[in-house]
């Protein structure tokens, strides 16, 4: 009884560990959502897409024989460039014409990405190669790799760095003042068109790194890789409080756990649906996310 | 029963947002044909006060009364069927159906069919629809927009918008009607247009009226009594002429010197 | 009212239009110098790496089928993407029979997909093989539908016995892809045989993950919690690889053990070199096999696509010669015979064994046991039917 | 002909499901991303009652009571879906029914019963091109007529300004829960004539890129226009198997240039094709000789 007890608790440590790695993964893609979510109000279902073509543009570097040092900004900077060119050919003209038409064009962005991918490179997965020593840590019945630490790691920064970013910059005030007006911002000197293009960019850039830290972790890539991530990400930024950068992070860590806790407590079979009904009840609950600010709409 | 019986009563009604207090405790009284008119700097509670009424907001203390009966924790649709219309400030139409079904709207929930009677199109489904489109010609009549039937509402002129919107809140057949700054962004000419046709919708229809309104002279022309509310307090409240010479009421309005 | 009806039934009226010229203009008056036969399989969607498979098998077989053709016909290959889904089957097979008029159609991989085609092809009474499908049900549809594989009961036993009496395995633990007919069935045979050979199995309810996921550690982290000696995961490699790559991270020291939807040269790069070592898995082939038809065979794919062929495409390489076996013994080229004929193959010599069509037309063959080495399965041992 | 038959039955269905689906998010405004989890449940519980519990009857009465069954459990869920979900605005109510229909999915790959994973076999074929179309006549005209009413002219109300509705004495928690139901419902019946035409069903045939292709139907006509949804619907049930006639190359490619049409169509026309309007062949020449 006592070392059921004990073992209990190891697992949920486990459990823990596990879900802060997977979860730390849709944190990043979910800051992406978010960040081109505050500013223009548009679920961009493209941005699983963009995660996928980080994860490839990381994967053709290393397979070329380069070091990840190499790959990581690659990805980063590939897939903010194909962010950037998106936003620009079908975003922006969309944009006058309403959230509904560009939610579509968005889904449409987003399925013309997963074919292409499947019609270009295949749609067999690809191994990522193991270009890092992944080490494994035990600490009693508790293990870890270096892999997770480094996503771990890897996710933190980057939010720091956005957070920062946004809070104590020019762009970033820019990007508030858009976010919060985009005519009166425009009206005050702010060039939005381009501080909507740098958001589309980090995102995208954000997305890319995450695309790549999944090929180190899982070490499997494929053009449909995007969606299931993608719309899990959206999750966590709502569960988070959608257009709150801390709110993404910490959506994406409470998914990942809860996913892994029901995973090892319960069955994986309900997974899904478990996310999804987090989701919902947030939304029943607390619709702005645990992060989020209360709006009363003006009448 | 006596004629000027009260028919709707605030009483001490408060509006709390987190910390800040909008309206507090907010009292008033409409007799049966009554005209008052609320008054107050922008940003004073004005509108939360008509919010609180309508049931937009619930008041945080307080109670509403209307016809003897509380209808504080009333949905706004309760409280429209059970007597109180009201206009928006930044007019709230619905801007692609046309004139006639915007008026036709504001009839529902008088209508007497059930969903099966519209999907079988029996006799009763007729016969309600006809008396709809006869009150809503009618009423249409009244306000001078018969012609102007089948134009959608976002393509009316402003002053003709501001008064469809007046038409469709009469069309619920209200016992009081809130205007909400009825005669804002409208020229001399259309506000003094819309001075006569409040007494003359105040004579016609037997309702009581109160108006929210920043242009004095409209107020002070078409209101019997007047309440002036600044930062959700209510400062004064009295005659127009009253209202006037009241040095809380210029302090609030020229600020203390 | 009125008025939109009849602008309903124009519609319709239009539409029906448009479809029928451009049919009629495309497929009228054709003579048929070739036989044709339609495919149908996800070249796109989540599945579609086994459709691409598959059909790189099919056609390295056409292209030697086509150097004599078949009594100087040559078959001429319709495909159809079905994106893996089974509505899009159901259509795509009706289009090749209706449309094309394919003597045959091939597919598909995913039971779900050809169980949405066969009672088209019953009905239309055209013969329809998969190559790889093992649901049981899907041959029950009827006299015109047959398989080139064996089927889940199949595997199942073989792996239950394997893991009983040669490796002396007593615990087993079974994870199961949810999502995945196949894979259930197994699993479900696995288990009634396993304890019927004597076995415990740890887990009165399988473990259980679903197609696509990509982190395994927390279901595996309770599998190990039950001490089992051995492990079932009769999944798919793309999540297979994973799950053995993980397990070796956690320092998992039993064997593993699958069916053929783990073989494909994939499953050794996504696990990696040190994950891949010791575990079992049942197949149609042996690419380690001598006979001269199955290196020829392996030679050639590598040839042609440069990759070593997986189990997907060795199974369309034979169900494609099946066909063409039975288009050369049929009496006349009518479906019906056509059907006669691939019902009566016997004893057919293929990459997968020597084939027997049974009377409930699924073929009986012989399935093979492999031992996945970093350099690719290895035979173990040969299991007959 | 029966794969051109088979077709325009497909095409009936859908019609159903997009004119369905219009209800909620054309005339009601409230935008739903879950109308395959009504589909399949329609589809799942029409099927159930013809393979377990079907009455020995005509096949065309067992059909109408499928459909019927489709149709109230469709309906069923709509409510317990809709009662918490309709609170909810815009972007989030669409992530909250998606949510939703993933649930609904991932139930039934769980449920043994109607087959789980293996899918759901020996359906009996009972639809044909005159019940479909029957259904899809009658679906027309309920929902045209609920639309052309005082009720539907309060749910149409709820779009333009869901305060003002509410102001102008209209129940809008109400009304948006009814044409939710409705359209639940009539995706139901969809449902069950889809599964007898199809004798087979598999949970991964409804998953979420079945709701956004029957939004997309929806889309392409106009928003709150049901001859719009109409004609969406026959486009985008032909147009894939059209892209099939133009040879292999372009069929693997056919999602990608799918894609790109859409992407086009909404740059060019955000509105749909016909916007909020129906359709009006007399229009067009009044126009025509100016």
């Amino acid at each position: 009884m006592l070392e059921d007890t004990i073992y209990f608790f190891y697992d949920l440590v486990q459990y823990f560990i596990n879900g802060l790695a997977q979860g730390s993964i849709y944190a990043l893609i979910a800051l992406g959502y978010t960040m081109v979510y505050g500013i223009i109000r548009l679920i961009n279902f493209a941005h699983g897409e963009f995660y996928m073509i980080g994860a490839f543009l990381g994967f053709y570097v290393v397979i070329a024989g380069h070091s990840l040092w190499i790959a990581f900004p690659v990805a980063m900077i590939g897939s903010g460039i194909v962010a950037v060119i998106v936003e620009r050919l079908v975003y922006r003209p969309i944009r006058s014409a309403g959230r509904i038409p560009a939610l579509i064009t968005a889904l449409g962005t987003s399925l013309f990405f997963q074919y292409l991918g499947q019609g270009v490179i295949g749609a067999e997965p690809k191994a990522f190669p193991s270009v890092i020593n992944d080490q494994t840590f035990m600490f009693g019945e508790i293990m870890f790799t270096s892999t997770q630490i480094i996503i771990v790691g890897v996710t933190f920064v980057l939010m720091l760095f956005l957070w920062w970013l946004v809070g104590y910059t020019k762009v970033g005030k820019a990007m508030r003042a858009t976010s919060y007006n985009r005519e009166a911002a425009e009206l005050m000197g702010i060039n939005t068109n381009r501080i909507i293009s740098i958001t589309f960019f980090i995102g995208a850039s954000l997305a890319g790194a995450a695309g790549v830290l999944v090929g180190l972790y899982y070490s499997t890539i494929e053009p449909m890789m995007g969606l299931i991530p993608g719309l899990k990400a959206f999750v966590a930024a709502v569960l988070g409080g959608i257009g709150n950068i801390p709110g993404a992070v910490v959506g994406g860590l409470i998914l990942g756990i809860a996913e892994n806790l029901v995973m090892g407590f319960w069955a994986s079979t309900y997974r899904d649906a478990i996310a999804f009904a987090i989701l919902i009840f947030i939304l029943l609950v607390k619709p702005t996310g645990i992060l989020g600010k209360n709006i009363k709409e003006k009448v | 029963m006596l004629d000027n019986s009260v028919i709707l009563e605030t009483k001490e009604i408060t509006m709390r947002f987190g910390g800040l207090v909008a309206v507090d405790n907010f009292c008033i009284q409409l007799k049966k044909t009554d005209l008052i008119g609320i008054i107050g700097p922008n940003g004073a509670g004005k509108t939360t006060i008509f919010n609180m009424i309508t049931g937009i907001y619930t008041p945080s203390a307080g109670d509403i009364i209307l016809d003897q009966k509380s209808i504080k924790n009333r949905r706004p649709a309760v409280i429209t069927q059970l007597g109180i219309a009201r206009t928006f400030q930044n007019i709230r139409l619905f801007k692609d159906l046309t004139v006639f079904d915007n008026i036709r709207i504001a009839g529902h929930f008088r209508m007497n069919y059930g969903l099966l009677s519209s999907v079988f199109r029996n006799k009763k489904f007729h016969s309600e629809e006809k008396r709809l489109e006869n009150e809503t010609l009618e009423l249409l009549e009244i306000f001078d927009l018969s012609d102007k039937k089948n134009y959608l509402a976002k393509n009316l002129p402003y002053g003709m918008q501001r008064r469809l919107e007046i038409a469709r809140a009469l069309a619920t057949r209200p016992k009081v009607l809130l205007l909400d700054e009825p005669a804002a962004g409208m020229n001399p000419k259309e506000t003094k247009e819309l001075t006569d046709l409040i007494r003359w919708l105040r004579d016609k229809f037997q309702i009581a009226i109160l108006l929210i309104e920043h242009d004095m002279k409209l107020v002070m022309e078409v209101c019997e009594k007047i309440h002036v509310v600044d930062y959700g307090m209510q400062i004064a409240h009295g005659l127009p002429k009253d209202i006037q010479g009241n040095p809380k009421v210029i302090e609030a309005y020229l600020g203390t010197q | 009212m009125n008025s939109s009806f009849i602008k309903i039934i124009k519609n319709i009226l239009i539409y029906l239009g448009i479809i029928s010229l451009t049919v009629s203009n495309a497929y009228s008056n054709k003579s048929k110098p070739t036989i044709d036969v339609g495919a149908v399989f996800a070249m796109t969607g989540p599945t579609a790496t086994f459709g691409q498979e598959s059909i790189s098998g099919i056609k390295l077989a056409l292209k030697t089928i086509n150097k004599e053709g078949i009594a100087g016909r040559k078959i001429r290959l319709i495909l159809e993407d079905n994106k893996g889904e089974p509505l899009e089957s159901a259509n795509a097979v009706r289009k090749l029979i209706d449309m094309d008029k394919v003597s045959v159609v091939l597919g598909a991989v995913a039971s779900s997909n050809t169980l949405a085609g066969a009672p088209i092809a019953q009905k239309a009474k055209v013969p329809l093989l998969t190559p790889s499908s093992t649901n049981p049900k899907v041959t029950m549809m009827g006299d015109y539908i047959s398989r080139a594989c064996f089927t889940d009961d199949f595997q199942g036993v073989v792996m239950a016995k394997f893991a009983k009496e040669t490796l002396k395995k007593s615990r087993a633990a079974i994870i199961v892809d949810n999502a995945n007919d196949y894979s259930k069935g197994l699993a479900k045979v696995f288990r009634q045989k396993f304890q019927e050979f004597g076995g415990t199995i740890v887990s009165k309810d399988d473990f259980a993950y679903q197609q696509k996921d990509v982190d395994f550690r927390s279901i595996l982290r309770r599998v190990k919690r039950k001490k089992p000696d051995v492990i079932f995961v009769p999944g798919y490699y793309t999540e297979v690889g994973l799950i053995l790559k993980q397990a070796h991270q956690m320092r998992f020291n039993v064997p593993f053990l699958g069916g053929d939807g783990w073989d494909s040269p994939k499953l050794q790069q996504l696990a990696g070199k040190e994950a891949i070592t010791g575990h079992y898995l049942s197949s149609h082939f042996s690419p380690d096999d001598s006979s001269p038809k199955v290196q020829n065979f392996v030679k050639e794919f590598k040839k042609e696509y440069n990759e070593r062929p997986g189990a997907m495409a060795a199974l369309g390489y034979d169900a494609t010669f099946i066909l063409a076996n039975a288009l050369k013994n049929a009496k006349n080229l009518s479906r019906e015979e056509i059907k006669v004929a691939i019902n009566n193959t016997k004893n057919f010599s293929a990459i997968t064994g020597n084939i027997t069509i049974n009377k409930n037309r699924n073929a009986v063959k012989s399935a093979v046991v492999l031992k996945t080495t970093p350099a690719g399965n290895v035979f173990v041992q040969k299991v007959d039917p | 002909m029966d794969y051109i038959a088979h077709l325009t039955l497909n095409t009936g269905i859908f019609i159903i499901l997009a004119v369905s689906l219009n209800l909620i998010n054309g005339i009601c405004g409230q935008f739903s991303l879950g109308h395959a989890g009504f589909w399949a449940v329609g589809a799942y519980t029409g099927a159930a009652y013809s393979v377990y519990m079907a009455l020995p009857v005509p096949d065309f009465i067992n059909l109408f009571i499928s459909c019927i069954v489709g149709f109230i459990s469709a309906a069923f869920a709509g409510v317990i879906i809709g009662v918490p979900c309709l609170r909810l605005r815009g972007d989030y109510l669409a992530i909250a029914t998606l949510g939703f229909s993933e649930i609904i999915r991932i139930v039934i790959v769980n449920l043994d019963v109607v087959g789980g994973a293996r899918g759901f076999t020996n359906i009996p074929n009972w639809s044909n091109l005159f019940w479909v179309y029957s259904w899809v006549v009658i679906t027309i005209i309920i929902i045209a007529n609920i639309i052309n009413s005082t009720h539907g002219r309060a749910i149409i109300s709820i779009r333009e300004d869901e305060i003002a509705a509410e102001s102008m004495g209209i129940h809008t928690f109400k009304y948006k829960t009814l044409a939710f139901v409705i359209g639940a419902g009539f995706a139901g019946l969809a449902g069950s004539l889809f599964a007898h035409a199809q004798q087979f069903l598999h949970p991964n045939g409804f998953t979420f890129l079945w709701s956004v292709i029957i939004l997309l139907m929806v889309i392409l006509g106009g928003l709150g226009s049901i001859t719009g949804s109409i004609i969406g619907a026959i486009i985008l049930t032909v147009l894939p198997e059209l892209l099939r006639f133009f040879g292999e190359t372009i069929s693997q490619w056919r999602m990608v240039v799918y894609s790109l049409l859409l992407i086009i169509l909404m740059l060019a026309r955000p509105g749909g094709i016909f916007g909020k309007h129906e359709l009006d062949i007399k229009s067009w020449f009044r126009r025509s000789k100016l």
